[in-house]
């Protein structure tokens, strides 16, 4: 056993951080107060950096490394997306869209037909298109499958009414797919299908939803007959809900988690070591160590779990992968909202402070303090990855 | 023993919570918060016709010689409102600045105008390094004449931007700390709202030359730290006890929430793990108002109540933030909105650990009034 | 609203303060390294010295100062019971069979016959016998409704046979309560009967648990065609459960909690005084002095719910404090848990020694550390108290 | 990179998992505690005689030359059975210092002697005042023509009652911190053991005038803090894994329990309650186990540790008792109980927490390596 990195997997490491670095040199100033999520979709700024960014790492090929050859990718080992992510996450660097490249690519991959591959895959690959998810509804969250959309199919179209919410970057998407009821008497996960649609369709009315802090990332759709073409569905009618399940050996270990907490404790590390208050330096305050010792701590165990997450997955070990990208998810939610809860605290009056000339370290711990509640509710809440932790990695029965 | 309150105080809690409910909805908080005042005029006047502006001081000040135990009640339920207005700055902490140490023509002069609505202040004390103690306060008052020259930066200081007169912290050579009664408009003081995460009057204040009449000291020379100490534990009870409120809004908030919202064809409320959290909630909740009124108590009865001061705003640093995290949490996305009133008590309780000081700085000061209470 | 005693309650306090002051100067050492619990049950000198203190709190009227006055009590207010409660429990002192007085005796009161009452309350009364409680069973824990003990009548008497658990001081009991299937054709809470039995009735057999750290409180009884003459059935055939329900207006705050975690904090705060480490007094150490605020904060914030929770008892609300029994419960063993967990830390190496020559305070933080898991689970688990907090503090919806 | 086990470390685990739960099933330990040595002499030869005790020397010992993450899995397994016996003192602690800075004839004379399980040793470090620090070590060995004399008290010593040698940790004049070889049946040696939670050999051993020849000196006089510094973080991180070894099976046995005992006619592992307990349970572990190995790997490939050494010892003292808490509520009253064995990890969970540094001397020591590696 051992942890050490091979050449090649040394060098392509050092590739990723020199290109993020010097990236990162010219990103906006969002890049620098808020949480990647935040910047890119909350900002026209930071908006068009994340464009120009996707067709950088689309030209190094960087956006499909995970992806099959015979779709342009090369089939990367999971050790090296983790390496990706591990140094973009760290540089807190956007550029990826991950909605198209991640979610929807390999649905399609397994289930288009080669038209549809033909046409939509490329853009995804070159990075000339932005996705959003339309899967969760006002009244299906954790229960996606009680989903209410529907898609009544009417000659060579289908007519789509009904709601989606909390649709991350639908106000940039070029695109959606969406999650609808095409056999409205079909109950739960029966009688659903996907769709590709272009977000520009009449019919369609992005809402903005505000987060707490005053960002737009979020947003509710309205689907008022909107008309998409027979040629729009992915996949058997009907057979939507096993499309959601469609997946590919990307590396889901949560590793991002971890570099954006350490790439966190590192500026508070500098924050303590170099703030004096009542004549001492922070660092000297044993509370303030304690704390400081306690993130340390979390960091480098889930680390060392996303690491081996990613070995096992890429040994095809996928029953402990999937409790343990479970593990991860909420891991790496709550440590970072950990961090945020303790470096506010050990800012003390400065701990509540926006981004502003009075902020310290731009503010961007109390933006954190305020993105981690919706990090540990978005893409599976914290109570849904336990109660999967709890089935899948300790074999417990399902109530319900 | 008699843990009632009397048939007044439920008046007065039933007055404040209608006049809240209807006047100052969750949706009006939230446009206050977007404006520049970041609180109604209006509404203080109200407030002031109701007489709460008043409540504490004595009949001759144009008060009315109310409990400490009043004045926390009426915090308890402007915290359930999240009510944003300058209370707390005015009347709680200067207001019981002047009263405590005031000269005679002080308190005529201020108290009565504080009482009707016409006087808002606010206590600058805090400075650049953000120290929580008296040591902390480093801002010179350099004696000219018969007047002190003030400059330096005062920080957080809450409802500056509103204010009409500041309360001044600072040192007077071979006396000590002071506090000077200045006015706000003065032509050398520069105040500039600091945007945080409780979207309030958070401001900073630069002094420049600013030339203090030697008669607009507070009391006298010297005396600002005995009065800091008393009035800053007081004050710390009565934040305390706003947020004792804003942890009963978000208990009872998330438990209509819970009851309602179905997921799995069952509200969450069923759910064992909801329960669990709303238990916790509870137990956080009853304990910290249970307390609240223990120490308040104290205060009216005039025991020495510095240490539990400390315990209680300690208890309420971390069980606000306790409960309206979990709040926000089980509301699932929409209580990371804003227009979901829970996230207004998420951003607020981070901003109430910071006012009167934070966790660290109560547990501290919390066992040092333990040890000289327990020598070996 | 004020917290101050009255000159009668002030005065009634110092009574009870001198007297036992006073008496547990001459307590046996096991008062001073194990709880109370311990000592009166799983010692032979600890359980004399119990004894000999539940005669004296007879003759002082304090063992039965809230039963009515036709029982011979003096229906005395919740808060007297509040404040002999608090003085008992600071100073550790055995004395009350909580069995026979508190939860037996109401049953009696309620539905037993006149000769039941009269032959068997006096003796309770005047602290000549000692109960136990027949409840729990192996299979019937939290779920108490699914007990399978059976008493069968046979002409003019019973015949019992199953098998208890958990039985506090069953070695120690001269009678058992117990509570058994009297029709064994119906289902949980029905067809079950109340019973006074005498432990020395051929048929039983008392089997010691041995808790972790090897003292003997806990019992497993046996019962094997137990003969119980029908004059010693409580209340209906049948009609059981309801029994189990009967309750007096006896304080039930849980204050007994904070004053023995207030009595532990003093030790500790003497103790971190007066103790060095490395050249310091562990008084110095931050980490020692933030332990310490957050124990006071939870013996201060508990007693004061704990006061409240009698004073809304005495005037009859008991919506409240059904609930707030619950949050006593749960909050006072944890946070006893809590002083053993901070002690023994703040202890160092010291924290893991058990009661010997080299034992800082006695040893009591770490048989402390060791009954605090039990106090969590016995007399309803933590787990069951919250449900209930849930169910109707918060008023949510029972689950199954 | 390869996070894979070799075949032959998989046999190895599978060697050690067997020879346990044949050898010594948890009813055995509960008997092996109660007993004055605390451990099978008869297991011990057997341990011998499998390698185990040989396993980090090198050949030229009587050793196999194993890597230290033979070690590693050997004391997660150990963990797993909670099985007492004196490995940890004689092989991990003592074995370790003769290897680091013992002379060639030391380690000739001792190391095979510990590798056919005919020798046991104890590391006598630790001082009345209960400090880990090396600063903390007191006692004075006095020079005396070509010896020196001991006198003083050492304290939780482990399995000093049934060591033939100690290594007593003690300062010479001018020289400072030193480690002595001393006989343990010495008659100015007296041995008591400390009754504690974890029912193990920690000893108190007393030294009256207790002479050691100067050849006992393990390297030179002087080099003892050094060679404590770097043993200690080796030690704590192969106590970590036996903590590691333990939180597993607790999880385990928990996991089964769960399953089986029913309540409200339904296994007691379906409510959501317990269920979140067991998934933060499993987190815990395998958060702490992963871990394990990366910093066992940084001790085979000869990286500094020491900082990870302190991470993860602190991990371990905080996960194992958390875990082992949990395990113990999910259990209910059996759990409580010396039957059922859950309750022999929650108390060996309390004394693991002390033995090689507790939470807080890990966190400073964390912080202070991490500030050097770090500096301004």
């Amino acid at each position: 056993m051992d942890f050490k990195l091979s050449e090649e997997q040394q060098a392509l490491k050092q590739e990723f951080e020199d290109f993020f670095k010097r990236e990162m040199e010219n990103a906006p100033l969002d890049y620098q107060n808020r949480s990647p999520l935040e910047a890119m979709y909350g900002s026209d700024e930071g908006w068009e950096f994340h464009k120009s960014m996707k067709k950088k790492l689309a030209e190094k090929g960087w956006l499909t490394m995970a992806w099959p050859k015979e779709y342009g990718g090369r089939e990367a080992p999971v050790i090296e997306q983790l390496i990706f992510s591990e140094v973009q996450s760290y540089y807190r660097a956007p550029g990826l869209d991950g909605f198209g490249v991640k979610m929807f690519a390999p649905t399609l991959m397994l289930y288009a037909t080669d038209e549809q591959k033909e046409r939509l895959l490329p853009p995804i690959a070159k990075g000339e298109v932005q996705y959003c998810q339309g899967w969760s509804e006002p009244n299906a969250g954790s229960d996606l499958a009680s989903l209410k959309t529907v898609a009544i199919k009417e000659g060579d179209h289908y007519v789509i009414n009904g709601q989606k919410v909390w649709t991350t970057a639908a106000h940039r998407a070029d695109h959606i797919f969406l999650l609808a009821r095409t056999n409205p008497s079909q109950k739960r996960s029966s009688g659903l299908s996907v769709f590709n649609i272009e977000m520009n369709t009449p019919g369609i009315e992005v809402r903005p939803i505000e987060y707490m802090n005053g960002v737009h990332i979020y947003n509710e759709i309205y689907f008022t007959d909107v008309k998409v073409p027979v040629e729009e569905r992915i996949g058997p009618e009907n057979e939507g809900w096993k499309l959601t399940r469609a997946t590919m050996n990307f590396e889901r270990s949560g590793v991002g988690s971890f570099a954006e907490a350490r790439r966190s404790f590192e500026e508070l590390l500098k924050y303590v070591q170099t703030t004096k208050r009542d004549g001492k330096a922070l660092i000297e305050n044993q509370i303030v160590r304690q704390k400081l010792a306690k993130l340390y701590i979390g960091i480098e165990t889930g680390r060392a779990l996303a690491y081996k997450t990613a070995w096992l997955q890429e040994k095809g070990s996928l029953t402990f992968s999937a409790a343990a990208a479970s593990e991860g998810k909420v891991f790496g939610t709550e440590l970072r909202q950990q961090v945020a809860n303790f470096a506010t605290e050990i800012m003390g009056l400065y701990g509540q402070v926006e981004h502003s000339k009075w902020a310290h370290l731009n503010g961007v711990m109390i933006d954190g303090y305020q993105m981690s509640p919706g990090s540990n509710i978005a893409a599976g809440s914290s109570e849904i990855q336990r109660n999967i932790i709890a089935w899948v990695g300790c074999g417990l029965p399902r109530f319900n | 023993m008699n843990l009632d309150f009397t048939s007044e105080q439920d008046m007065l809690r039933d007055t404040v919570s209608r006049f809240l409910a209807n006047e100052c909805p969750y949706d009006r908080v939230k446009e206050l918060e977007e404006t520049a005042e970041g609180y109604s005029p209006e509404l203080w006047q109200k407030m002031a016709e109701l007489g709460w502006l008043g409540l504490l001081f004595p009949e001759e000040y144009e008060g009315y010689e109310g409990q400490f135990i009043d004045m926390i009640i009426i915090q308890e339920e402007i915290g359930k409102a999240v009510f944003p207005n300058p209370l707390f700055s005015t009347v709680i902490q200067c207001g019981s600045i002047i009263l405590e140490g005031g000269s005679e023509e002080q308190k005529k002069e201020l108290l009565g105008q504080i009482a009707e609505g016409s006087l808002i202040m606010a206590l600058a004390q805090y400075e650049e390094d953000g120290s929580y103690l008296s040591s902390g306060i480093k801002m010179p008052a350099e004696a000219d004449g018969d007047r002190y020259i003030l400059n330096g930066t005062k920080m957080f200081v809450m409802d500056a931007n509103i204010s009409d007169k500041l309360i001044v912290a600072a040192n007077i050579k071979d006396k000590g700390l002071s506090l000077l009664l200045v006015d706000a408009k003065d032509t050398g003081i520069t105040i500039t709202k600091i945007p945080t995460i409780g979207k309030d009057n958070t401001c900073e204040v630069i002094f420049k030359d600013v030339r203090v009449a030697k008669e607009n000291i507070i009391g006298s020379p010297g005396n600002g730290l005995e009065i800091l100490e008393k009035i800053n534990a007081k004050a710390a009870v009565a934040k305390a006890a706003e947020m004792v409120g804003s942890c009963k809004a978000c208990i009872d908030i998330t438990i209509d929430y819970a009851k309602q919202r179905e997921q799995y064809g069952k509200p969450i409320g069923g759910f064992q793990v909801i329960q669990h959290y709303m238990a916790n909630m509870l137990l956080a909740y009853d304990t910290s108002y249970n307390y609240l009124y223990r120490v308040a108590c104290m205060v009216d009865e005039g025991e020495d109540f510095t240490a539990e001061a400390s315990a209680l705003k300690a208890c309420l640093n971390e069980n606000y933030k306790f409960v309206s995290e979990r709040a926000v949490q089980i509301h699932g996305g929409i209580g990371t909105t804003r227009e979901g009133d829970i996230g207004l008590f998420y951003r607020k309780a981070k901003s109430c650990e910071y006012i009167c000081g934070d966790t660290d700085f109560h547990y501290e000061n919390l066992i040092d009034k333990i040890l000289s209470a327990n020598p070996i």
